[in-house]
C-alpha cells in the first residue's frame, strides 16, 4: 500500500544517543530496506509535539510514529480528527481503532541488566539515576533492582530521581551530580535511565572509573571500558514495524507490549563491554533471559501497583 | 599680574536641544584675579564654566588658556591645564572617605597603596596653609554641607589647579562660612592663582571680585571693572531692565489664625533633623515670610506643613484642626494649597500634557470626575480658561509641559494652586528661574490672595522678595526659627540672624 | 555512612554546584557596583557554555574552549555596553533581551550544526578540565577527619574551582586596593564624580562590564567542559539569577558573595542528598522547598528583614550629562 | 549638541521609530538564517504563509497573540505606573491553578459560561495573589521590584510542580496535568469567526478568551487614560516626587497597580488552560509572560500598540512553529533569537535611531 512514512520523536533531539536515536535507526533501516523516505520532525519543546502530528497527518502523511508518552493526548486528539490515518505511539496507551500503542516491558530488561549490575559490583551497592519522576521511570528501576537483588540478595540500591518535570531528561549536570553522590556513598554501577540526562550518568562514572549501564539504545560505545551494559529498548522495531506493516497492509490497532520474549528489550553485549563480561555473567544473563522467556521468573511490574516488593 | 589673560573665550556656543544656553559668548579672564560670574537662573553660567572644564563640549567657539588655544576635550584635560572646577551640585561619592574623594582621579599609579599616603601629607599640607580643615578619614555622607564644599575645594587643589571655578559656592553657606571662604579665595589669588566665582549674590559681587561680567538668557551682556560699577547697574543688565523690587501693597488686616505650627520637629531622609522644635501662626490675611539661607530647613518644613514628609513630633493645625497624618490630598481638601519649591520634580509632571498638570493634586474633585472617570472636557475647559487667565504661552493645553518654558512653567503651577481658591496657601520659591514680567504679575496675585483674606507662609531664598511681599518675617537657621522681624527690618540685621549670629 | 561522610559528600557536591555561582556573582559585583545592572549574567553563562563547548570539541583543547567562552561572554557585555552605557538604554531589558536571543541562539546554532537536540557532542577527555589531585591526597585518604576532608572536598576539583575561590580575594583586592577598583565603585555610586575628575564614565563602565563578562566566561566553560562534558540546550537553568539573588544577598562584597554562593550551592547539594530521605518528624521534604529556597531567603532579606541591602545609588541608571 | 530633548513629531515617535527597530531586528534574524545555511526570504515567506495562508494558521496566530495581549497588558499596566513587572510569567502560572481549580469544581455542573466568568475572577485572584508579596515588598519596604519579580518566578514554578506532581496529578498517570476538564469547563472555539471571513479554524485553539482579551484591552485603556486611579498611576510613574506631592498614596497605588497587573497576567491561563488544552499542565506558561515585555515594549505600553504588537509575535510563534516543520535545519528557538532581538532593538535600543533621525527631521523641517 501507499506509504508516506513520518515521525516525530520525544524532545531530547534526535541525536541523544538513546531512545530518539534508537527511533530514527529505526526509520533509517527502513529507508535503507525500501527506499522510501520519511519526515521527522523534532520538537524542543512539549507544545510542538501536537501541532507536528497534526501537520503530518493532515499532509497526507501515513502512518506517523510519535515516540515518547508526551505526546499521548496529542495522538489522543489528532487520531479522533484523522480517523483514515495511521498512528503509533511509543511508551503510552492511546484506545483508538487507528493507533497502535507500542509499550515495552522495561521491567525485563532492567531485570537483566540488574542481573549483571549485582554481580559486577563489588562494594554490594549500585546506583540507579532516573530522569523524570513518573511510573514508567519506577518500572525500570524496580526490574533492576529485582535483577540485582536476584543475584546478591544483600544488595544496596540507591536511587535517585533528576527531576520532576520534562527537563528532567535533558540534564546531564545534575545526572552527573547525583551519580557522583551515588559514587560518593559506595556505588559502583550506576543505571542511567533519563534520556540525555543519562549522558551526564555515563560521564561521571567513567571520570570516575566506575561503571555504568546505559538504556534505550546500545549505548556501549560512549565510554568502552566503563560502560558495564546498555538496556536496549527496540523502539527502532517500534518504528520499522510501523512502517514496514504498513507498507504490506498488516497494521493493526491495539496493544503491542514487546518483551523479552519479543526481543523488544534486552542487555547490550558487544565488542565494546565484552571485556567486562565474565563467562559466569554471560552465564547468569542468559539463565535470567531464559528463565524470564518461560515463565519462571515473573519480574513485578511497577505500574501495576506503584510499588515495588523488597 | 601678567598681560595674557588666564582664560579667553571666543564665540563659545552651545544649544542643548531646543534650548540655546550659551549665545556667542566672549569672555577674558585676567591672571591673578577674582572674576564674577552673574546672572539670573538658567542664564547659562554653569553650562559656560561647564564647557571651560571639559565637562560639556561647545558646538562652537575657542577656549584659550594663557594665550594659547586649547581643545578640552574632557575634564582631564581641563585639570591638566591647570583648570578646577567646585561644582553648584557637588561632585563626591557620598560613600566614601573624603580622602578617597579627594584621590578620585588623581590616585598617583595603578596602586592605591602608595597614593594614599601622599595624599595624607599634601591635605595636611593644603589644611595648614589655606585652613582647609577636615578629617580626611570622614565618610562623605556623614557631612554637613558646608564641609563637602571644603572637601570640593580641596580636591580641586590637590590636582594642582591654577585657575579655579567656583559655581555658586554660598548658596549653602552661612555668612560666616562664606567669610571663611572669600578669605581663602583672596589668599588663591595674592598667591597669583585665577578664580571665576559665580553668584546670585550682588553683595558679595562687590565686596570680593575684581571684574564682573554678566549673562542674561545666554548672552555675555557686559563686563565691568567691580570698582567701577554699583549693585543698581548690575540688577538692571542681569533682568535687562529697571528692576522695581517694590510691591504695592497696602496695610494687613490680620483676622483667625488659620495655619499654627506648633512644636515641630523633622527630619530628612538620612534622618537627620532639619526643623528642630518650631513654632507659629499664620492668620488670615497677613503673608509670613520665611528668610534663611537654603539649606536651614526651609524645605522640610514646607513638606510637613503640606503633607509630604511626615514630622518627626510637634503638631500641625489647619484651621483649627489638628493634622495628624501626613496626607497631601486630605490637607487639600481642607483648604490648603501649596506652590512647591521645585516645580520640575515637585510641582509638574513634565511628561504629561499642560492639562494634567492644571488639575494634579485636585483630580478627585467632583469637578472633574464622573464616578471613577476624569471629566476631560471639563478639566480642558479649566486649563483653557487659566491659560488665558494667567497668559500661560503657548495657549494649548495639549502641549507636552516640559515644552513649557521655565517662567510659562511655574505660571501653570501658581494657576493650578491660586485658582482653586484655598484658605491657606504655602509657597516655596515662587519666582525662581522666572523673568521679570512674570514675577511682578505672581507678587500681584500673592498680594491679592492675602487681600481676599487667605492666610499665606512665604519662603524664599531671596532675601529682597520676602522683604517686599511679607508682613512679618520669621528668619530660620539651623532649623530653628531665631526670630521674626518686620519687613522694615535692615537687610543688615536680617542677614545677620540668617547667619545665626543675632537674634 | 556514618555522618562524617555524608557531611563530606554534601560539602564536595556543595563546592561543585557553588562554582558557577561564584564567577557568576562576582560578575555581577563587577557591573553592578560600576552601576550597570545586568540581570543578562544568565545569558552570558550560557554563551560562554556553549562556545566553551563548541570550540573545545572542535580543538580538543579545554584551553581554547575557556578563551571561547570568555570572548563569547564578553562579545555580549559589550552589546550590553552599547544598549546600556552608550544608547542610555535600559540595563534591565537590555538583559532581558540577550538571555532571550542566547536562550534561542545556541540551540538554533546546535542544532543546526550538530543536529543534537542543541546540544553538542560529548567531549574527550583531553578537551575538558578534569580533576585534579592534590598532592599527599591519596596519601591522608585514610587519617581521621582531615583526610576525607582533604582527598574529597579540597583536592579532586578542575582546575577552575581553584580558580574561583582565587578570584573571590581577587576581585576584592581589585576594588579595594586599586585604582581601577576605587573608580569603578565611584562610577557606581556618582558617576557625575567620576566625569568631572576626568574619567571616562562611558569606558570605566564598558571595562566594568568585560569584566563581567569575562568571569561570565569562565562560568559557562565551567558549565561545559569542566562539570559536564557537552553543551546541552538551558544548561544554566536559572543560575544566573540564583547568583544574582547571591550578590543582592551578599549586598555588593566580594567575600559575602562567595559565602552567599556557597550557601545556595549548599541548598542545591542537600536537595539532591535529600530527595526521597525521610527527614524525622516531618517525612519526605519536596526538593522544590531547596529549590525555592534561595529566591525565599533572598526576598526576605530584601525585605529588609536581615539587615539592608542597599544597592550601588547610580545602578540602573543611565548616565547623561545632557537631557 | 544634544538632541535628546527635541521632539519630534508622533508618526515618528510611535510609527517610524518602532518600524526601524523591528526591520534591525528581522534583519538580523536573516543574518542568523543564512549563517545556518538556509534562505531568509524562503523563512520569511514560510513564516507568513504558516502564519496567516490558511484560516487554522491565523486561527493559531490569534491563539498566541490572546496570551500576549494578557502579558503584554500586565506588564504595560505596572510599567505606567513606574515599576517593572518581570514576574508575569509566575502570575500567569499560577493563574493557571485559580482558573483549573474553578474549572474541576465546575465543570460537571455548569456550562462553559457559567464557568467561564468564575474562571476568569479565580484566575484573575490567584495572578494577583502572586504578585501581591512583590508588591508589597515595593510598597511597604522598598525592595526592588524587578529581583523580587524575578525571585517570585522561580519560587511559584516550584511551587506549582510540588502542587501538579504530588496533589492534581492523575493517579497513575505519568504527566504531570490535572484531568481533562469535561465541556463545562472548556472554552468554546471562535470558529464562527473565521467562518465570517470564510476561512475554516481547523484544529487552531483561537477560543472565546481572545475577546475576553479584547475587553481587557479596552480596560485597560479606560483605567490607564480616563481614570483617576490611571492619573495617579502614571503620575507616580512619570514622577515619584510629583506623585506625593500630589498626594498620591505611594504604596496604595503600587499595591492596585500591581494587583492588576497581577491580575491581567492571571488570567492569560485562561487561553491555553481552558481554552486549548483542557487541563493544567507543568510549564503551561511557557514564556508568553517574558513575551509580555517585549509585546509591551514595542507596542509603547498601549493597548492599541499591544494588541498590534500581541498579534505580531503570534504570527512569529506560529510562523515559527511553520518554519521549523519546513526547514528541519531551523528549531523553532528561532522565535526566541528574534524575540531577543526585538527587545533589544525596540527596548533597549530604541533610541538608537533617534539622533539620526531628529538631525535628518531638522533639515527636512527647515526646508
Ligand atoms: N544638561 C542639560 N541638558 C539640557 N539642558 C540643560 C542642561 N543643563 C542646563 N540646561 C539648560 O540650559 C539653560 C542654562 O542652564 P544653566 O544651568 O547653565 O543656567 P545657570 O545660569 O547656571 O542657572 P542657575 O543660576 O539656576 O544655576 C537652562 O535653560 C537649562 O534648562
Ligand atoms: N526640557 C525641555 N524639553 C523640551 N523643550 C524645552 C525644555 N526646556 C525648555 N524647552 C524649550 O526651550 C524654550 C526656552 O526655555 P527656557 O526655559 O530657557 O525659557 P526662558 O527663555 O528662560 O523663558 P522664561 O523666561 O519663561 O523662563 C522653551 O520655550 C521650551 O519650548
Ligand atoms: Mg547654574
Ligand atoms: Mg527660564
Amino acid at each position: 500500500a501507499d506509504v508516506k512514512p513520518a515521525l516525530v520523536y520525544g524532545t531530547g533531539g534526535k541525536f541523544d544517543k538513546s531512545f530518539n536515536e534508537a527511533a530514527y535507526n529505526g526509520a533509517e533501516k527502513f529507508k535503507a530496506e525500501t527506499g522510501i523516505a520519511y519526515r521527522d520532525f523534532e520538537p524542543t519543546g512539549d507544545t510542538q509535539g501536537e501541532q507536528a502530528i497534526r501537520n503530518f497527518a493532515s499532509r497526507g502523511f501515513n502512518p506517523v510514529v510519535a515516540v515518547s508518552f508526551a505526546w499521548t493526548s496529542a495522538i489522543e486528539k489528532v487520531a479522533a480528527e484523522f480517523p483514515d490515518t495511521k498512528f503509533i505511539i511509543v511508551d503510552s496507551v492511546v484506545d483508538k481503532p487507528n493507533v497502535r500503542s507500542v509499550v515495552y516491558k522495561e521491567e525485563e530488561g532492567s531485570f537483566l541488566v540488574g542481573v549483571l549490575a549485582g554481580m559486577a559490583s563489588k562494594s554490594g551497592k549500585v546506583g540507579f539515576v532516573g530522569g523524570m519522576d513518573i511510573p514508567l521511570i519506577r518500572k525500570f528501576e524496580c526490574g533492576y533492582e529485582q535483577g540485582a537483588r536476584s543475584v546478591k540478595a544483600d544488595i544496596e540500591v540507591f536511587q535517585n530521581m533528576t527531576g520532576t518535570t520534562g527537563a528532567a531528561w535533558n540534564d546531564p549536570v545534575r545526572g552527573g551530580e547525583l551519580a557522583k553522590n551515588q559514587i560518593d556513598q559506595g556505588a559502583d554501577v550506576i543505571y542511567a535511565a533519563a534520556g540525555a540526562t543519562g549522558l551526564g550518568v555515563l560521564q561521571t562514572a567513567a571520570d570516575n572509573k566506575k561503571f555504568s549501564i546505559g538504556v534505550d539504545s546500545n549505548q556501549n560505545h560512549l565510554h568502552p571500558g566503563s560502560v558495564l551494559t546498555s538496556m536496549v529498548k527496540r523502539v527502532d522495531l517500534a518504528v520499522y514495524n510501523a512502517y514496514t506493516d504498513t507498507k504490506n497492509d498488516k497494521f493493526t490497532g491495539g496493544v503491542q507490549a514487546l518483551g523479552v520474549k519479543e526481543d523488544g528489550v534486552g542487555a547490550a553485549i558487544d565488542d565494546n563491554n565484552k571485556p567486562l563480561i565474565t563467562p559466569e555473567m554471560q552465564a547468569a544473563v542468559d539463565k535470567a533471559k531464559a528463565d524470564i522467556i518461560a515463565g519462571t521468573i515473573k519480574v513485578h511490574d511497577y505500574t501495576t501497583d506503584n510499588s515495588c516488593p523488597k | 599680574m601678567t598681560d595674557t589673560p588666564a582664560i579667553e573665550l571666543v564665540g563659545i556656543d552651545k544649544k542643548f536641544g531646543a534650548v540655546h544656553a550659551n549665545k556667542d559668548i566672549n569672555l577674558t579672564v585676567a591672571k591673578g584675579t577674582i572674576h564674577g560670574i552673574i546672572g539670573e537662573n538658567g542664564a547659562g553660567k554653569s553650562t559656560l564654566m561647564s564647557i571651560i572644564y571639559g565637562f560639556y563640549h561647545a558646538d562652537a567657539g575657542e577656549i584659550r588658556v594663557n594665550g594659547t588655544p586649547v581643545t578640552i576635550r574632557d575634564s582631564q584635560a581641563a585639570i591638566a591645564t591647570g583648570i578646577g572646577m567646585v561644582h553648584q551640585h557637588f561632585m563626591l561619592v557620598d560613600n566614601f572617605t573624603v580622602l578617597e574623594n579627594v584621590m578620585l582621579g588623581a590616585e598617583g599609579g595603578a596602586l592605591l597603596a602608595k597614593g594614599v599616603a601622599s595624599a595624607r601629607a599634601e591635605l595636611k599640607r593644603l589644611e595648614k596653609e589655606y585652613g582647609l580643615e577636615v578629617n580626611p578619614d570622614a565618610l562623605i555622607e556623614q557631612l554637613p554641607v558646608g564641609l563637602q564644599q571644603r572637601v570640593e575645594i580641596l580636591k580641586a587643589m590637590y590636582r594642582g589647579a591654577e585657575i579655579l571655578i567656583l559655581d555658586e559656592p554660598t548658596g549653602v553657606l552661612t555668612p560666616a562660612e562664606a567669610d571663611h571662604l572669600f578669605r581663602i579665595l583672596k589668599v588663591l589669588r595674592d598667591q597669583g592663582k585665577t578664580v571665576i566665582l559665580i553668584t546670585h549674590k550682588l553683595r558679595e559681587i562687590m565686596a570680593i571680585t575684581d571684574t564682573v561680567s554678566v549673562m542674561r538668557r545666554g548672552e555675555m551682556v557686559a563686563t565691568r571693572k567691580t570698582a567701577e560699577t554699583t549693585v543698581e547697574e548690575l540688577a538692571e543688565l542681569m533682568v535687562g531692565r529697571r528692576v522695581l523690587l517694590r510691591v504695592q501693597k497696602g496695610e494687613a488686616t490680620p483676622g483667625d489664625v488659620l495655619l499654627s505650627v506648633r512644636n515641630l520637629t523633622v527630619k530628612d531622609n538620612r534622618g537627620v533633623t532639619m526643623v528642630d522644635n518650631v513654632s507659629f501662626d499664620v492668620r488670615a490675611g497677613e503673608i509670613v515670610g520665611i528668610a534663611g539661607v537654603a539649606g536651614n530647613g526651609q524645605s522640610e518644613l514646607l513638606e510637613a506643613i503640606a503633607g509630604i514628609r511626615k514630622p518627626h513630633s510637634g503638631e500641625i493645625f489647619l484651621d483649627g484642626q489638628p493634622i495628624d497624618k501626613a496626607d497631601a490630598a486630605r490637607l487639600r481638601e481642607l483648604g490648603l494649597a501649596h506652590i512647591p519649591e521645585d516645580r520640575h520634580h515637585m510641582g509638574l509632571v513634565l511628561k504629561f500634557e499642560e492639562y494634567e498638570n492644571s488639575v494634579l493634586g485636585y483630580h478627585r474633585k467632583p469637578a472633574y470626575s464622573r464616578g471613577p472617570l476624569l471629566d476631560l472636557d471639563a478639566i480642558r475647559k479649566d486649563a483653557m480658561e487659566k491659560i488665558e487667565k494667567y497668559d500661560i504661552r503657548p495657549p494649548n493645553p495639549r502641549l507636552k509641559t516640559a515644552n513649557f518654558s521655565g517662567g510659562n512653567q511655574q505660571k501653570i503651577v501658581v494657576s493650578r494652586e491660586i485658582e482653586r481658591d484655598p484658605a491657606v496657601l504655602i509657597i516655596g520659591q515662587p519666582t525662581r528661574g522666572v523673568d521679570i514680567g512674570a514675577i511682578e504679575f505672581i507678587h500681584r496675585r500673592i498680594i491679592e490672595m492675602r487681600d481676599a483674606g487667605k492666610a499665606i507662609l512665604l519662603v524664599s531664598v531671596e532675601l529682597d522678595e520676602i522683604r517686599a511681599l511679607s508682613d512679618r518675617i520669621l528668619v530660620m537657621f539651623a532649623g530653628h526659627v531665631v526670630g521674626e522681624k518686620t519687613p522694615d527690618a535692615g537687610e543688615q540685621t536680617l542677614g545677620l540672624m540668617m547667619a545665626g549670629i543675632a537674634a | 555512612m556514618d555522618y562524617y561522610d555524608i557531611l563530606i559528600n554534601v560539602l564536595s557536591s556543595t563546592i561543585r554546584l557553588s562554582i558557577p555561582l561564584i564567577f557568576t556573582a562576582l560578575a555581577g559585583l563587577f557591573s553592578e557596583r560600576a552601576g550597570v545592572f545586568d540581570i543578562g549574567l544568565e545569558g552570558k553563562m550560557l554563551g560562554a557554555a556553549f562556545a566553551a563547548a563548541c570550540v573545545a570539541y572542535i580543538t580538543d583543547s579545554a584551553w581554547l574552549g575557556l578563551v571561547a567562552g570568555i570572548l563569547c561572554s564578553v562579545s555580549l557585555s559589550l552589546v550590553h555596553g552599547f544598549a546600556s552605557i552608550t544608547n542610555r538604554g535600559n540595563q534591565i531589558i537590555s538583559g532581558v533581551a540577550i538571555n532571550f536571543f542566547i536562550a534561542g541562539i545556541t540551540i538554533v546554532l546546535g542544532q543546526a550544526w550538530f543536529g543534537q537536540g542543541g546540544r553538542t557532542p560529548q567531549l574527550s577527555p583531553a578537551s575538558r578540565f578534569s580533576p585534579i589531585t592534590l598532592p599527599g591526597a591519596d596519601a591522608i585518604r585514610e587519617v581521621a577527619i582531615i583526610g576525607p576532608l582533604y582527598s574529597n572536598v579540597i583536592s579532586g576539583n578542575n582546575i577552575l574551582t581553584y580558580l574561583a575561590f582565587l578570584a573571590v580575594p581577587l576581585s576584592w583586592w581589585i576594588l579595594y586596593r586599586t585604582r581601577f577598583g576605587l573608580r569603578l565603585r565611584a562610577v557606581g555610586e556618582n558617576p557625575g564624580a567620576v566625569d568631572t575628575a576626568g574619567i571616562s564614565v562611558s569606558w570605566l563602565r564598558y571595562r566594568a562590564v568585560m569584566c563581567a563578562g569575562v568571569l561570565c566566561g569562565f562560568s559557562g566553560t565551567y558549565l561545559a567542559i569542566a562539570q559536564s562534558a557537552a553543551f546541552i540546550k538551558d544548561m544554566s537553568a536559572g543560575k544566573g539569577y540564583i547568583a544574582l539573588a547571591a550578590l543582592v544577598f551578599a549586598k555588593w562584597k566580594p567575600v559575602p558573595v562567595m559565602f552567599a554562593c556557597l550557601l545556595f550551592g549548599f541548598l542545591d547539594a542537600l536537595a539532591n542528598f535529600m530527595q526521597g530521605k525521610q527527614v524525622p518528624l516531618i517525612g519526605a521534604v519536596p526538593v522544590q522547598i531547596f529549590q525555592a529556597l534561595p529566591y525565599i531567603l533572598t526576598c526576605i532579606l530584601l525585605a529588609g528583614f536581615i539587615g539592608v541591602a542597599t544597592p550601588p545609588k547610580a545602578g540602573g541608571v543611565p548616565y547623561t550629562k545632557e537631557r | 549638541m544634544s538632541t535628546a530633548s527635541v521632539s519630534l513629531p508622533n508618526w515618528i515617535t510611535y510609527g517610524l521609530i518602532p518600524v526601524l527597530n523591528l526591520i534591525v531586528a528581522f534583519l538580523i534574524s536573516g543574518v542568523v538564517v543564512w549563517l545556518i545555511g538556509e534562505s531568509p526570504l524562503g523563512a520569511l515567506s514560510l513564516l507568513i504563509e504558516g502564519a496567516l495562508g490558511s484560516g487554522e494558521g491565523i486561527g493559531f496566530t490569534l491563539y498566541y497573540a490572546t496570551s500576549f495581549i494578557f502579558t503584554g497588558l500586565s506588564v504595560a499596566v505596572a510599567i505606567h505606573a513606574g515599576l517593572f513587572n518581570i514576574g508575569s510569567e509566575g502570575q500567569a502560572y499560577l493563574g493557571g491553578l485559580g482558573c483549573a481549580l474553578v474549572a474541576l469544581a465546575l465543570d460537571r455542573f455548569v456550562p462553559w459560561y457559567v464557568t467561564m466568568p468564575v474562571a476568569v475572577v479565580g484566575a484573575g485572584l490567584f495572578g494577583a495573589a502572586w504578585a501581591s508579596i512583590p508588591a508589597f515588598l515595593q510598597a511597604k519596604r522598598g525592595s526592588h521590584i524587578v529581583i523580587t519579580t524575578i525571585m517570585f518566578n522561580y519560587i511559584g514554578a516550584a511551587l506549582m510542580v510540588y502542587l501538579l506532581v504530588h496533589v492534581l496529578i492523575v493517579p497513575g498517570k505519568m504527566a504531570p496535568e490535572t484531568r481533562t476538564f469535561l465541556d463545562g469547563g472548556q472554552l468554546p472555539k471562535l470558529g464562527w469567526v473565521m467562518n465570517l471571513f470564510g476561512a475554516k479554524l481547523g484544529a487552531a485553539p483561537f477560543n472565546v478568551s481572545f475577546i475576553i482579551a479584547l475587553v481587557a484591552a479596552y480596560f485597560v485603556w479606560l483605567l490607564v487614560w480616563r481614570t483617576k486611579l490611571g492619573f495617579e498611576m502614571r503620575t507616580l510613574g512619570a514622577s515619584p516626587t510629583a506623585a506625593s506631592y500630589a498626594g498620591i498614596p505611594y504604596a496604595r497605588t503600587v499595591m492596585i497597580a500591581m494587583l492588576l497587573s497581577g491580575a491581567l497576567a492571571g488570567m492569560m491561563a485562561l487561553n491555553p488552560v481552558m481554552g486549548s488544552s483542557a487541563r493544567l499542565q507543568v510549564e503551561f506558561v511557557g514564556g508568553a509572560g517574558f513575551v509580555g515585555i517585549a509585546v509591551s515594549l514595542m507596542g509603547r505600553n498601549h493597548p492599541v500598540g499591544i494588541i498590534f504588537s500581541a498579534i505580531l509575535f503570534g504570527i512569529l510563534y506560529q510562523g515559527g512553529d511553520w518554519i521549523s516543520f519546513e526547514m528541519p535545519n531551523i528549531t523553532r528557538e528561532m522565535i526566541l533569537v528574534i524575540q531577543g532581538l526585538v527587545i533589544l532593538f525596540a527596548g533597549a535600543l530604541e533610541y538608537m535611531f533617534r539622533p539620526a533621525l531628529v538631525h535628518v527631521y531638522q533639515q527636512f523641517k527647515v526646508k
